[in-house]
């Protein structure tokens, strides 16, 4: 796969189609790959890298980096395509500007699994044949790699780009029983005070790092409300839980509709919260209500939240249990 | 247990308008006389809770012991406030902060020049006056200072009736454009620099204003024979702590409010361009 | 200290053109409903910004209501056909997190239902009031 | 040296806690260490270190400074600073232990910070040896040594319990008042303990990694280079790796209006936040690339200035493993080692 | 910082009895920002407003809060006072300590601490406040008039005689509504053609006055001043401009039979028609559902003896664009079905009949040609038996009926008892009713003369039943002041049923973003001091539409909104809302959002530049709200998440502020 896209950069770069290439650069370990502007062919070989670490989704650079000099070549994983597509929608990318190519994807993997399986002095993990051979300074470990599928992936909504100039690999289907309401149901048929010890244990934790928000395709504002001294709500810290509380649910709301629902905000969290839980209570709810809708899979579709209609349910007619 | 961030209430016993934007600030403990000492140069953290703290020049001189100055110019939140408030209304105030001009040091017994634009007067103000009450200590004054009009010289009718006065004391104030009742000089202070005849022998410049006058002044104070030695002037950063400890203020290794406020040009020199 | 009896505090959100007004009637009808029911105008009830809810729990509000025109009444035609979504979801969020959602409530009352107006509060504070104080959503800086 | 036999770890534990108020690394609803308070039944975590640094302990995320009444004109100023009860920290693993003694040098210098100083003076701080680096570990990069910890009394493991050895006054104090829980040893076992993790520490990728490149006076060198640019490029900006960090200090204060007074808190910022330097008459760091370059640079130049060469990073490793998108103190200085001009 | 004047009005007793109102000014005084505070007996007076100018003046203030009445009332009142000192009128808010506090709670201290509260909340805002500008908008200085009953030609008449154009928009092909089916009107008994028609004559004359008929309003948009309406012409298959009325056609359409609605269906027409011989304008329509020619394609005699050819079977439905400056709802009303009501027999038996059906019966140019006979077997009828309050004050659980009276059936039920029984003094009549009401100038009197002169029966009490015994209708009644049962043999039952809105009100009132009540009678913006007028700015009300009501009273009103239609008209600008929604571009996000959810169309975008950081420039795509179509309703404000969009007078940290205070 890596040989492919490399391949391929280096061609639309080599022929002017693109002058520089957004995709994901070598770390120190095998697993700390970064997102990375490559400008040159030197650059690229010496520096490009595809694994199945290379989980970020790269499309709200391109929010800046579609509004630069010429075209820019980026990677989109198919769950990625739904950001980029959203982004299109509100506007946000010059589409004109930006070469897409879509790339397989058959899950990510998340080193946090790996460690919580005790594997620490990690030196490198070989991948081969679904499995990972982990090698680390306390001894080699073979791992199935899909003990190792981050959370995310196990409940992959879509396999389908829904948007690209070109793929390399195959173009996949929407998953239609990827089971991403599970855990969503299994808190709404708690008790309210179940779910209040849930949700209070959960963001209890948040330490207001603004990793959720930054990393977030949708909340791609200019300035956050909740950085905006002449907002009225402006927060830094967390300073108690009503705060966190006020933080997380603005946000989901303001992400409402909009979300595609690619999971970032929980991969990043510093404090494991899992925070795509938030914003998949409002798509399901959405979806119950009003209507299948999936953000960014139709950037012409009308989000539920801009548009009604007569006979909508009433707010105080309840959901959960 | 003493703590710096802990303000004194203090009454503001008298505002008096400077100019359409800039107001004059009397502050005084509720007791009668001042918050706490201070040296010329230093800064003072000024605050209405609620509404936010800015770190503020005190522009009165240590000399005064009956009250504290501070000069501010409406352009945020928190001189907004400060600007429609009435007179006995209380604010509160923390500092000293940041190290003061050497005034008893390397600008003893040198002539000075102070170079000022608008509100950049405020600061060296309180220096003028520390000079003018240790006349003897000093050599020649000379002021170079120049606002957009007439109406925007702060402390004008102090400047006339007093500094105008003292011995040995020279006042060049400019503006920036023709203005009916103004015969003074019309033109930039950078320029001005050059016209005053300035002698930059065992003298020292201290220089404050907005950013593009400094930028501007500092060649041409070089080029009439100032060395970079003897060049001062303030910076201003964003402050919250006023003691170098929230992180926010440094340019390279020096925190304005704690290494500065005043700096000579040749340390600037040392530090990043970040600023 | 003396036991005072719980009242809970209640803001209502009246869109000017029709709850405000019935709000109005039920002051010309002298229809009565708890002191503790505060109400702030809005020019439409999707002007009701989720934050501002969350910004009176937070101030110690116990509950929270929203009073529009009748969906299709709005003045502004579709207004309250969007607070309706808006306020489906959080509400339905709210719940989500285990607050009591009870403790907000939507109702849609003309300019001619004074008599709605009254009976709506005053069952509201009811409710409210067996809930007791907001706990889920307060912030105790702002507790005396 | 004194020995704590296996089963008596928890004997310990109580004896401390029935004083005072224990904290010590505890495995979370999402089975990551963070430090709780320790009481009957509490389960020390053996995780290698907390997903939250230690400096909570001493320079809290949010923390009251003082309260303000206001009626007409007039102010009152309420001092709402209390005394803080003593407290012990179990568990501190040697790079946390070093960066109480970064924070020090900011906060307990003049003017000292009188907030943090209370609740220096009442914790007492109980370093337990590494047993198990992992990979992101790079404390020996600033001298920290993982198997010898600070603190006022250092823990390590040994094969059949605990070694205990008191560093300072107040961790002799410590261990004279639970003394019976203890019996006499040498240093065997321990040295024995320090050889093993020296190895594996020896073995470890960053093992290698120096501070060529950054330290103290190069402020102009490093702040001028290109590759600041292609580093910072796709930081998020968030905070993350501010409030993971052990050493990182900055702070903001802000005013809470609690609707019968105003609340002047203090809490923690991050120089990669977009507004940390933001005035109304203009930004010194407009970009991200400054705001990244002013994390590095404190940390690997003017802290050194400052300090007497001592780096304002203590190689715990934590924002190797949580930045988002993967870019770190690691990257950086590699990068500047790499090719610096000097 | 503000410096804020606090007035708190007594209202005389209205608010000083429940409100300690002295002690309000007191805990006011002490807000910060407020420099001044005083209670006073009526603010709303003129001496009340003289205090606060004064005080305005005395005291440099910057910002005003009155704590008085509902803001609906008075908050003009006060705005103007504080500009006629030179505050801006946006600097005024009001406390509505009087419908919300005092009307409410009758604990005086619980009252007190409520009004301080709201108080507060309104100081908070006002530290909050900007002056505001309003915008001016130009007015299309011509009138919309939706129906042409004797309201809307009456409205019509009276702007097109101030000198402004009229549209009549009428949705059947004449106009004059249901005044021209009636016979006579009350009290004075006098023909309702002979006062109609000539009106009728005059609108369609008027050269200031075009009639629409035969065609829909289909679209609003717009805002006052600038309406943009779409109307349908239904396409008649005559050319209006060719059709000179001679009803040849009529004559020889072979199609006849039709049932004629102008008769209640009590008699047939043609397929081509004209409905009345006064009909305005007198033009010839084809019923496309009887049309043979439009059906099958075979016929076309009209065609063929139409002299004027005016004849089109090829003419489509035309929706025009016409603008406008005010539009006046005058839909009218309909009498309910009575088919719900099978105690009283209408639907079974054909000699129950309803009044309006009376009305026809009655009338020479009715089916009868004036000669009361039963529709069963044309025999003229011995005994009527009238029953009062079909579907009018109806219990809320009543399905079939309205909670309201309908006002005009006591009268119409005389004048329809009296009329028989001068014309047959042979015949026995009864009236069933609950009360009499005949408030009214010359109402009682009439009522009286029934009664007294007529020997007209009447009985207070209710139908049971009504059912065909016969050829003769069975009748069975209680007598309520008898207290006994009453079996009556009638020959003829009258139903004087409710009258409802007209159907197409409700999608009209939609259109317009007018509200209505939950019976559809349009909301008037205030029950008894803008009576004509809608909420919403420009759409005014006339006739039945707005509530029950009489001829006199529907002319008077119809009057009375011409009035209010023409102050408009007669402005070459008008003021605009203010209160209008902003963006702030450095911080848009340029996301559309907001535009999605604004029902005016008031939020366009465009790329700007703007400085980025070391001197670049960025280009980005940023919202704007065009003043003069956005009305202020806030939508936008909540879909923006980055807060970017704001509604000025009612932003964010203004009504955070209100939260704040009274949550305190």
């Amino acid at each position: 796969m890596q040989e492919m896209m490399e391949k391929r950069a280096l061609e639309l770069l080599a022929d002017g189609t693109v002058n520089r290439v957004l995709g994901w650069s070598v770390g120190e370990f095998p697993y700390d790959m970064t997102p990375a502007v490559f400008r040159s062919a030197e650059d690229l070989k010496d520096r490009f890298v595809y694994n199945d670490f290379c989980g970020a989704n790269l499309s709200k650079y391109l929010i800046k980096e579609s509004k630069g000099e010429g075209k820019i070549l980026v990677f989109l994983k198919p769950c990625d395509t739904y950001s980029f597509n959203q982004l299109i929608a509100e506007h946000r990318i010059k589409r004109e500007n930006v070469y897409v190519i879509g790339i397989e994807c058959y899950g990510k993997a998340d080193v946090e699994k790996l460690k919580a399986m005790g594997l620490s002095g990690i030196t490198g993990i070989q991948m081969k044949n679904g499995e990972y051979v982990v090698e680390t300074v306390y001894g080699n470990k073979t791992v199935k790699a899909s003990d190792a599928t981050a959370e995310r992936c196990l409940s992959c909504k879509s396999k389908k780009h829904v948007v690209f100039d070109e793929l390399i690999g195959e173009d996949g289907d929407v998953v239609e029983d990827c089971n991403r309401f599970d855990m969503v149901e299994k808190l709404e048929a708690m008790t309210p005070d179940e779910r209040f010890a849930f949700w209070r244990g959960e963001l209890s934790r948040c330490i207001r790092c603004n990793a959720c928000r930054n990393v977030c395709p949708a909340c791609s504002c200019e300035q956050c409300v909740f950085d905006n001294p002449n907002s009225g709500v402006a927060q830094k810290a967390a300073v108690n839980s009503f705060e966190e509380n006020m933080f997380h649910i603005i946000r989901a709301f303001h992400v409402a509709g909009r979300c595609t629902d690619c999971g970032e905000c929980s991969r990043v969290c510093p404090q494991h919260i899992p925070l795509h839980l938030l914003n998949r209570k409002f798509i399901k709810d959405m979806n119950e209500f009003y209507g299948e809708y999936q953000a960014g899979a139709d950037p012409d579709a009308r989000p539920p939240l801009g548009t009604y209609t007569k006979g909508d349910r009433e707010p105080n007619e309840g959901g959960n249990k | 247990m003493e703590e710096t961030l802990i303000p004194y209430a203090g009454i503001v016993t008298k505002i008096t308008g400077q100019t359409p934007d800039v107001k004059t600030f009397r502050v005084e403990a509720p007791e009668g006389g001042k918050l706490f000492e201070h040296k010329p140069g230093q800064c003072a953290m000024l605050s209405v809770p609620g509404v936010s703290e800015a770190m503020i020049s005190i522009t009165s001189s240590p000399t005064n012991k009956e009250y504290m100055e501070f000069s501010v110019k409406k352009c945020g939140c928190l001189s907004g406030w400060l600007h429609g408030m009435d007179e006995g209304q209380m604010i509160t105030v923390r500092g000293p902060y940041g190290r003061p001009f050497p005034v008893d040091d390397e600008l003893a017994g040198k002539n000075l020049v102070f170079v000022a634009g608008g509100i950049g007067l405020a600061p060296l103000r309180s220096v003028i006056n520390y000079v003018r009450d240790n006349r003897d200590k000093y050599g020649r004054v000379d002021i170079i200072y120049g606002s957009r009009s007439k109406d925007d010289l702060v402390y004008y009718d102090e400047i006339v009736s007093e500094w105008m006065n003292t011995p040995d004391f020279h006042v060049h104030l400019t503006i920036d454009r023709e203005q009916e009742g103004w015969d003074g000089h019309v033109g930039f202070v950078p320029n001005y620099i050059e016209e005053v005849g300035l002698n930059p022998i065992n003298t020292c410049a201290l220089m404050c204003g907005p950013p593009i006058m400094i930028k501007f002044s500092l060649p041409n104070l070089l080029k009439v024979g100032f060395d970079k030695t003897q060049i001062y002037t303030t910076m201003e950063l964003r402050m919250k702590c006023g003691i170098g400890k929230c992180g926010r203020c440094n340019i390279g290794n020096k925190y304005v409010c704690k290494d500065g406020p005043v700096f000579r040009f040749d340390q600037l020199d040392e530090l990043p361009g970040e600023y | 200290m003396p036991v005072t009896e719980y009242k809970p505090k209640i803001v209502a959100f009246c869109c000017n053109w029709c709850s405000y007004a019935g709000a109005d009637g039920a002051g010309s009808a002298r229809l009565s409903y708890p002191a503790e029911v505060k109400v702030i105008r809005v020019p439409c009830s999707c002007r009701v910004n989720p934050m501002f809810i969350l910004r009176a729990f937070q101030r110690g509000a116990d509950g929270v209501i929203i009073a529009g025109c009748h969906p299709g009444d709005c003045h502004y035609t579709s207004g309250n056909y969007f607070t309706r979504r808006r306020m489906t979801l959080l509400f339905s969020m709210l719940d989500y997190l285990g607050i009591e959602r009870e403790r907000t409530r939507v109702e849609w009352i003309s300019a001619a239902e004074g008599a709605k107006f009254s009976k709506t509060m005053n069952e509201f504070c009811a409710t409210v009031a067996a809930l007791g104080e907001n706990k889920r959503l307060e912030d105790l800086r702002c507790k005396k | 040296m004194k020995k704590l036999s296996l089963a008596k770890l928890y004997d310990f534990f109580a004896a401390i806690a029935a004083k005072e108020a224990l904290y010590l690394p505890v495995n979370n609803e999402v089975g990551k260490a963070e430090y709780k308070r320790w009481s009957e039944g509490v389960e020390l975590s053996h995780q290698l270190n907390t997903l939250r640094s230690a400096k909570d302990f001493f320079f809290p995320q949010t923390e009251n400074l003082m309260e303000f009444k206001m009626e007409g004109k007039k102010i009152d100023i309420i001092d709402t600073r209390e005394a803080c009860d003593d407290f012990v920290i179990f568990g501190v693993r040697a790079c946390d232990a070093a960066s109480f003694d970064i924070l020090d040098r900011v906060y307990l210098v003049d003017p000292v910070d009188s907030y943090y100083k209370n609740r220096r003076e009442h914790g007492t701080v109980i370093t337990h040896a590494c047993g198990k680096p992992a990979e992101t570990c790079f404390c020996g990069t600033f001298g920290i040594d993982a198997a010898d910890p600070k603190g006022d009394i250092t823990v390590w493991d040994v094969e059949d319990g605990y070694v205990f050895r008191a560093n300072t006054e107040k961790g002799e104090k410590l261990m004279a008042a639970t003394a019976d829980l203890f019996e006499d040893t040498d240093d065997k076992a321990v040295k024995a303990e320090q050889d093993k993790v020296r190895e594996i520490l020896a073995k470890m990728p960053l093992a290698d990694l120096t501070t060529e490149g950054v330290g103290a006076g190069l402020t102009k060198e490093v702040f001028d280079r290109p590759e600041w640019a292609s580093l910072s490029e796709s930081c998020l900006g968030c905070g993350t790796c501010t409030f993971v960090c052990p050493t990182c200090q900055c702070y903001d204060i802000r005013d809470f209006d609690t609707g019968h007074g105003i609340q002047r808190f203090r809490c923690w910022d991050s120089c990669m936040y977009s507004d940390f330097t933001k005035m109304s008459a203009g930004q010194p760091r407009p970009t991200q690339l400054e705001r990244f370059r002013q994390r590095f640079m404190h940390k690997l130049v003017y802290f050194p200035d400052n300090n007497d060469g001592v780096f304002g990073c203590v190689g715990c490793g934590r924002c190797l493993s949580r930045c988002p998108i993967s870019m770190n103190i690691v990257k950086v200085m590699k990068t500047l080692a790499k090719g610096g001009n000097k | 910082m503000q410096r804020i004047g606090v007035f708190i009005c007594h209202c005389g007793t209205n608010i000083a009895g429940t409100v300690d109102v002295k002690a309000v000014a007191e805990a006011l005084g002490h807000e910060a920002g407020v420099v001044f505070s005083t209670e006073y007996q009526y603010m709303c007076s003129e001496s009340g407003q003289q205090l606060m100018r004064k005080a305005i003046r005395e005291h440099k203030l910057t910002g005003v809060v009155v704590c008085s009445c509902s803001p609906r009332m008075h908050e003009a009142t006060f705005r103007k006072a504080a500009s006629l000192e030179g505050i801006n009128p946006y600097m005024v808010e009001i406390a509505n300590i009087r419908e919300h506090v005092s009307w409410i709670h009758k604990d005086m201290k619980e009252a007190t601490e409520k009004a301080i509260i709201l108080g507060r909340a309104a100081i908070a805002k006002v530290h909050l406040n900007q002056p505001l500008q309003a915008g001016e908008s130009p007015v299309t200085k011509r009138a919309l008039v939706i129906g042409g009953g004797i309201a809307g030609i009456q409205t019509a008449l009276d702007i097109a005689e101030a000198g402004f154009e009229v549209d009549i928009v009428e949705k059947s092909p004449t106009i004059g509504g249901k005044m021209a089916q009636l016979d006579k009107t009350f009290p004075t008994l006098d023909c309702a053609a002979c006062i109609l028609t000539p009106k009728m004559v005059d609108a369609g004359q008027n050269e200031k006055i075009k009639i629409f008929a035969y065609s829909e309003v289909e679209a609003v948009k717009g805002y006052v001043g600038n309406f943009n309406v779409s109307i349908r012409r239904k396409a008649r298959y005559v050319d209006e401009t060719k059709c000179t009325g001679c009803g040849l056609c009529t004559e020889k359409c072979p199609q006849k039979k039709v049932p004629n609605e102008f008769n209640m269906g009590m008699n047939n027409r043609h397929a081509i028609y004209i409905p009345f011989a006064q009909a305005v304008p007198k033009v010839a329509t084809i019923d496309a559902d009887y049309c043979m020619m439009l059906k099958t394609g075979k016929c076309g005699i009209c065609s063929k003896v139409c002299g004027a050819g005016a004849i089109d079977y090829k003419q489509q439905d035309e929706v025009i664009e016409r603008q406008y400056g005010a539009i006046v709802a005058a839909t009218g009303f309909n009498p309910i079905d009575a088919k719900a009501y099978n105690e009283y027999g209408y639907a079974t038996c054909p000699d129950v009949v309803t009044s309006l059906e009376l009305e026809r019966l009655m009338n020479a140019a009715g089916p009868t040609n004036g000669t009361l006979l039963r529709p069963s077997d044309n025999e003229h009828p011995h005994t009527v038996v009238f029953v009062q309050c079909v579907g009018s004050r109806c219990t809320e659980t009543d399905e079939r009926g309205k909670p309201y009276c309908s006002k005009i059936c006591c009268m119409y039920t005389a004048k329809h008892a009296m009329l028989i029984r001068e014309k047959y003094p042979d015949t026995d009549v009864y009236v069933f009713y609950i009360d009499v009401r005949t408030p009214g100038k010359n109402f009682d009197e009439f009522y009286r003369r029934a009664v007294e002169q007529y020997g007209v029966h009447y009985i207070k009490g209710m139908v049971g039943k009504v059912t065909q015994n016969g050829k003769q209708l069975r009748v069975q009644a209680s007598d309520l002041l008898a207290g006994e049962q009453l079996h009556i043999d009638a020959d003829l039952v009258v139903l004087a049923t409710a009258i409802e809105p007209d159907k197409t009100a409700r999608s009209i009132a939609t259109m317009l973003t007018a509200s209505m009540d939950t019976n559809d009678f349009f909301t008037e913006a205030h029950p008894k001091l803008r009576p004509v007028e809608s909420p919403t700015a420009g759409i005014f009300l006339s006739g039945v539409c707005q509530g029950p009501k009489d001829i006199p009273e529907t002319v008077s009103q119809a009057s009375a909104c011409a009035a209010k239609v023409i102050g408009v008209l007669a402005k070459d600008k008008l003021t605009c809302n203010p209160c209008v929604a902003q963006s702030d571009e450095m911080l848009c996000n340029g996301c559309s959002s907001c535009e999605k959810v604004c029902p005016y169309g008031a939020i366009s975008y465009s790329d700007k530049e703007f400085r980025g950081p070391n001197r670049t420039t960025l280009i980005r795509r940023v919202a704007s709200v065009n003043p003069a179509v956005c009305q202020g309703c806030g939508a936008c404000t909540v879909a923006c998440p980055s807060g970017a969009m704001d509604l000025k007078g009612f932003s964010n940290k203004q009504i955070m502020a209100e939260v704040d205070a009274i949550c305190q």
